[in-house]
């Protein structure tokens, strides 16, 4: 938490991508909120791995195997530490944060869930906690309900008891990927409980940024990606709890997740393997790890701290710069908010702003960041959105705000 | 600011601030696609009259960027006035021009040089092969009246 | 093909593990089929990727955006090159060829198959290829049918017409993981074809070892895994015809496989991002690409002569020095084998058998091999494995041999 | 030959040539429980006739490796005889000689140190901690075991 040991200069130089040019210029890096840049430990660790020891995990008895072996599951221990769950069982590796949604919707929901049922959604969802249940919303008469937003993209709550009759699972994101919005997801755990419903909350924009505490939140599952968080691409998480895990049938089959198999059936491994299919992604699961201890290392405190004295750094500056030309979309208090910033400048669509932006080394994205609903109750089609993460400085919001201003001149 | 200037070419940001042909048609008589873009949120309505497969009347709906929407204006132009199949034979070059770069991007300037020169305005968008992604902007008003043609012809 | 530039001294020296001892003693890698060891390109190339490229793909119209979704898309037209499809569209990538599998379960076969339909394995399937069956068949009156083995660990072919009787889809694995077998998938993918059925190949101990041809074995579907062909871990792929996915409806729902989404439904992207839910492997499917023009370089025809010849070698040496105290199990001659040797030694315990082997920095992997009902019908309980690739040669069969007889000693 | 000598020590070498209680128990009288060991395939079958809850009788069913096998046969000799109670506490010091590892597997020599030095033949296992695999093996027979003692208590 000691400020002192928080250099965001320091920080930097241990991001060997933030090292190149784009077009000439320093590369600007604003889009961690799509992924995070991964810092040089990450990187070689995995490379160790593969000069060292790399061997298939959990069935080798020989010394490297074993090593193997022992990396993987001393990372989900790091993983269980890191959200302080109730034990290393409940901690699921799957590919991204969209498989992990998608396991438990195929695992527990359709084994749970029956017609007349409702699942209530927040508004603010990535599609990746959208699609899944629409999904089985047209095998099942099973309704969606979606809980309302204000104007500045919060969650409106005044009617959260009513919207919540007859709902089994309530899913919610921690933060909005598209407007930084953070979510009272502690609130609704405790209301969702309250008429017996689960909750399922994506973590995506909070376990990179603050401190993720499971047993404090309360809630029954949630979902993450390594790519967002300094780990490599190719692995995500599932948490959830152990009872609720145990009576879930089995997912994906195949190796690794069976106890035992007959030409007349299968019986289905312990957890958390019973969730693992096949060969895991083994050196994803060691870099995940590697990130973790790393982010440990900066603390989740200070990281939050940092994030927000930018936020509200930036927020500010651009205010004053641009006015009324520049939108700065969702809660206008940064203690409400991540460092994500969603932009509309005059009428310069977000791709055109993105590409002048491009053209000076800052990195941002255009698009409605796999949110259309939320973008369509917000009445926007797109959105150019700069997010910060440990890496970025005022010297970065600086150079968005110049570039910003050169595409002003292209689209006058 | 180096670079752009092939990307945003005037005769581009022309078309896009202002638009020709845009707005509606009441369906029917005229036909209606609706494209979207994936990857960045936009949509383009393209509705067309036709007379003996001649395109009477064209008008682009929806929302887009310059390069989406500057190509779907250059391509009511385009095709306005001709008959279906002289629209395919635009399209299909256009659609040459702007997949040079999918078989090798590093020779992209080579194979531009051998696009038929007879694009008119559209040629502008030759800029956009070096910009990948923005290619899927510069065909998306393309694709949709490829719908049409496709639903008209089947 | 040219057997000139096939030197597995100098193919040894690009496999960075393969230079690291064990126990004091240089290691000996044989437990390819469980994974391949990565050549140096492969893992600087994805070191590469986090340094200088590392941007969520598809949505970035950012520089490094562009040139890390390039890679992605290049790659998928490798592997649809590498394998002869008819299209890059059908090629999907997941993250093993185990959710490759599970993807054909859940999509073509869950909206394709009925109560009284029969699925046919053959019994050297994997339990990859065996387990998403059977949870198919225990939420559905569907039956599954077995191919039967001769003694030697090949396939009975002798009924197959009354086998493949009501038959919908067969499922089949072109090489045995546990015993090395060749199968005759050509020819069992017409008998399927002639009934109407659909072949999915598991081509996982295939497509690292011989040249692959879809568009020749005319299957359906096949699934294969990046790890065991120089890949990285965390993708797997699986190629299917393109009127069949076609007509599939989508797996995991989330972003990158949407077209539109709004709040009452969603419209399915393209194949093949259909069936791509969520961020991909990115990394992961660039090590696949450098990986495949690795292979492509050495060329699949002098990979299979190589190994084909080292297995004749093994054969005949281990034969020649342990006579009957060493049953090499499958086909014994090395036309219908690929480079797995599947040991019982005397009775010393195969797990027992491996560790000593470890001593002297010899891997190899006790136990079922992931195929309990093959073991069964061999009347196994474990085999001690020893599997060839690119970089082994013979001395390393010689070193094997001798660790064996010290096993011996121990366990008199 | 180095290194192995910790792992296959005489009397493991011996249990496993000559297993004691090796057989089969008719059920009922006897409860059964059979285990599974999913990564080597191995399986053990645990048969107890049980009499005021003192094991009058166990036997081992299945197949597996020395050291399951090893580990199997001197359970039966400690437990044989004993109360559940008294089984259970034995199995609780043998667990934790076998977890040491668990909280540091490089200090594991020295948490070795420090298991309580009462459990006979089964101490010859102690080497088997610095092979994590093998672990699985060690206690295969003692968790099928403990699966009886739980069908019994509850
Ligand atoms: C024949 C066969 N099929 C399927 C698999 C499963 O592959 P993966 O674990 O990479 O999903 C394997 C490898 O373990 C295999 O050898
Ligand atoms: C809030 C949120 N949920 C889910 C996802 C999906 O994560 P992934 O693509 O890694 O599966 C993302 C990131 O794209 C996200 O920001």
């Amino acid at each position: 938490m000691s400020k002192s040991i928080f250099d965001p200069q320091v920080i930097k130089k241990e991001f060997p991508l933030l090292e190149r040019s784009v077009n000439d210029n320093p590369i600007v890096y604003l889009d961690s909120a799509a992924t995070s840049q991964k810092p040089i430990e990450v990187i070689e660790r995995m490379n160790d791995y593969y000069k060292e020891i790399n061997a298939n995990v959990h069935r080798g008895a020989y010394h490297i195997a074993e090593l193997a072996t022992e990396e993987v599951e001393e990372t989900r221990r790091k993983v269980h530490r890191f959200i302080n769950s109730n034990s290393e069982k409940e901690i699921i590796f799957t590919k991204n944060a969209t498989e992990a949604i998608n396991l438990v919707s195929y695992s527990w929901a359709r084994s749970q869930l029956t017609d007349g049922d409702v699942i209530l959604l927040s508004s603010l969802e990535h599609h990746s906690n959208i699609v899944p249940w629409q999904q089985l919303s047209s095998e099942r008469d099973i309704e969606i309900r979606w809980i309302p937003i204000t104007h500045d993209g919060q969650l409106d709550l005044d009617n959260i008891d009513e919207l919540l009759k007859g709902v089994k699972l309530l899913c919610v994101t921690a933060v909005s990927n598209a407007l930084g919005t953070i979510n009272p997801v502690k609130k609704l755990v405790e209301a969702a409980h309250k008429v017996g419903a689960l909750c399922l909350v994506d973590a995506c924009q909070s376990t990179p940024h603050f401190e993720t505490d499971v047993t404090d939140l309360g809630a029954d599952f949630i979902a993450f990606s390594g790519h967002k968080m300094c780990g490599p691409t190719g692995i995500g998480v599932l948490w959830g709890r152990l009872e609720i895990l145990e009576n879930m049938p089995p997912f994906l089959g195949g190796g690794e997740m069976i106890l035992n198999v007959t030409s007349d059936g299968f019986t289905a491994n312990e957890l958390p393997w019973k969730f693992e299919a096949g060969t895991p992604p083994i050196a994803e699961i060691i870099g995940l790890g590697v990130a973790i201890s790393y982010l440990e290392k900066i603390g989740m405190g200070a990281i939050r701290e940092h994030e927000q004295k930018l936020t509200s750094y930036a927020l500010q500056m651009l205010n004053d710069r641009f006015g009324n030309d520049l939108i700065i979309h969702g809660p206008q208090n940064p203690i409400d908010r991540s460092g994500v910033l969603s932009l509309s400048y005059r009428d310069v669509h977000p791709h055109d702003l993105s590409q002048v932006l491009d053209q000076y080394g800052v990195c941002v994205r255009a698009g409605h960041h796999c949110c259309k609903p939320l973008m369509k109750l917000m009445g926007l089609n797109a959105t150019a959105r700069a997010s910060l993460y440990i890496y970025n400085d005022e010297s970065d919001i600086d150079v968005l705000a110049d570039a910003i201003n050169e595409a002003g001149k292209i689209f006058a | 600011m180096t670079g752009l200037e092939d990307l945003y070419k005037e005769v581009i940001l022309d078309h896009y601030r202002s638009p020709r042909n845009k707005g509606e048609l009441p369906t029917p008589p005229a036909i209606m696609e609706e494209g979207f873009n994936p990857l960045c949120g936009d949509d383009v309505k393209v509705y067309v009259i036709l007379e003996d497969k001649v395109i009477k009347e064209i008008r682009i709906g929806g929302q887009g960027c310059s390069i989406s929407q500057a190509s779907a204006s250059m391509m009511t132009e385009s095709v306005l006035g001709k008959t279906l199949d002289e629209a395919k034979e635009v399209f299909e070059r256009f659609k040459k021009m702007m997949s040079s770069h999918e078989n090798d991007l590093n020779s992209a300037e080579s194979s531009l040089d051998e696009t038929p020169s007879s694009l008119g305005d559209l040629e502008a968008l030759k800029g956009v092969v070096k910009y990948p992604v923005r290619i899927k902007c510069a065909t998306l008003g393309w694709n949709t009246f490829d719908q049409i043609i496709d639903s008209v012809e089947n």
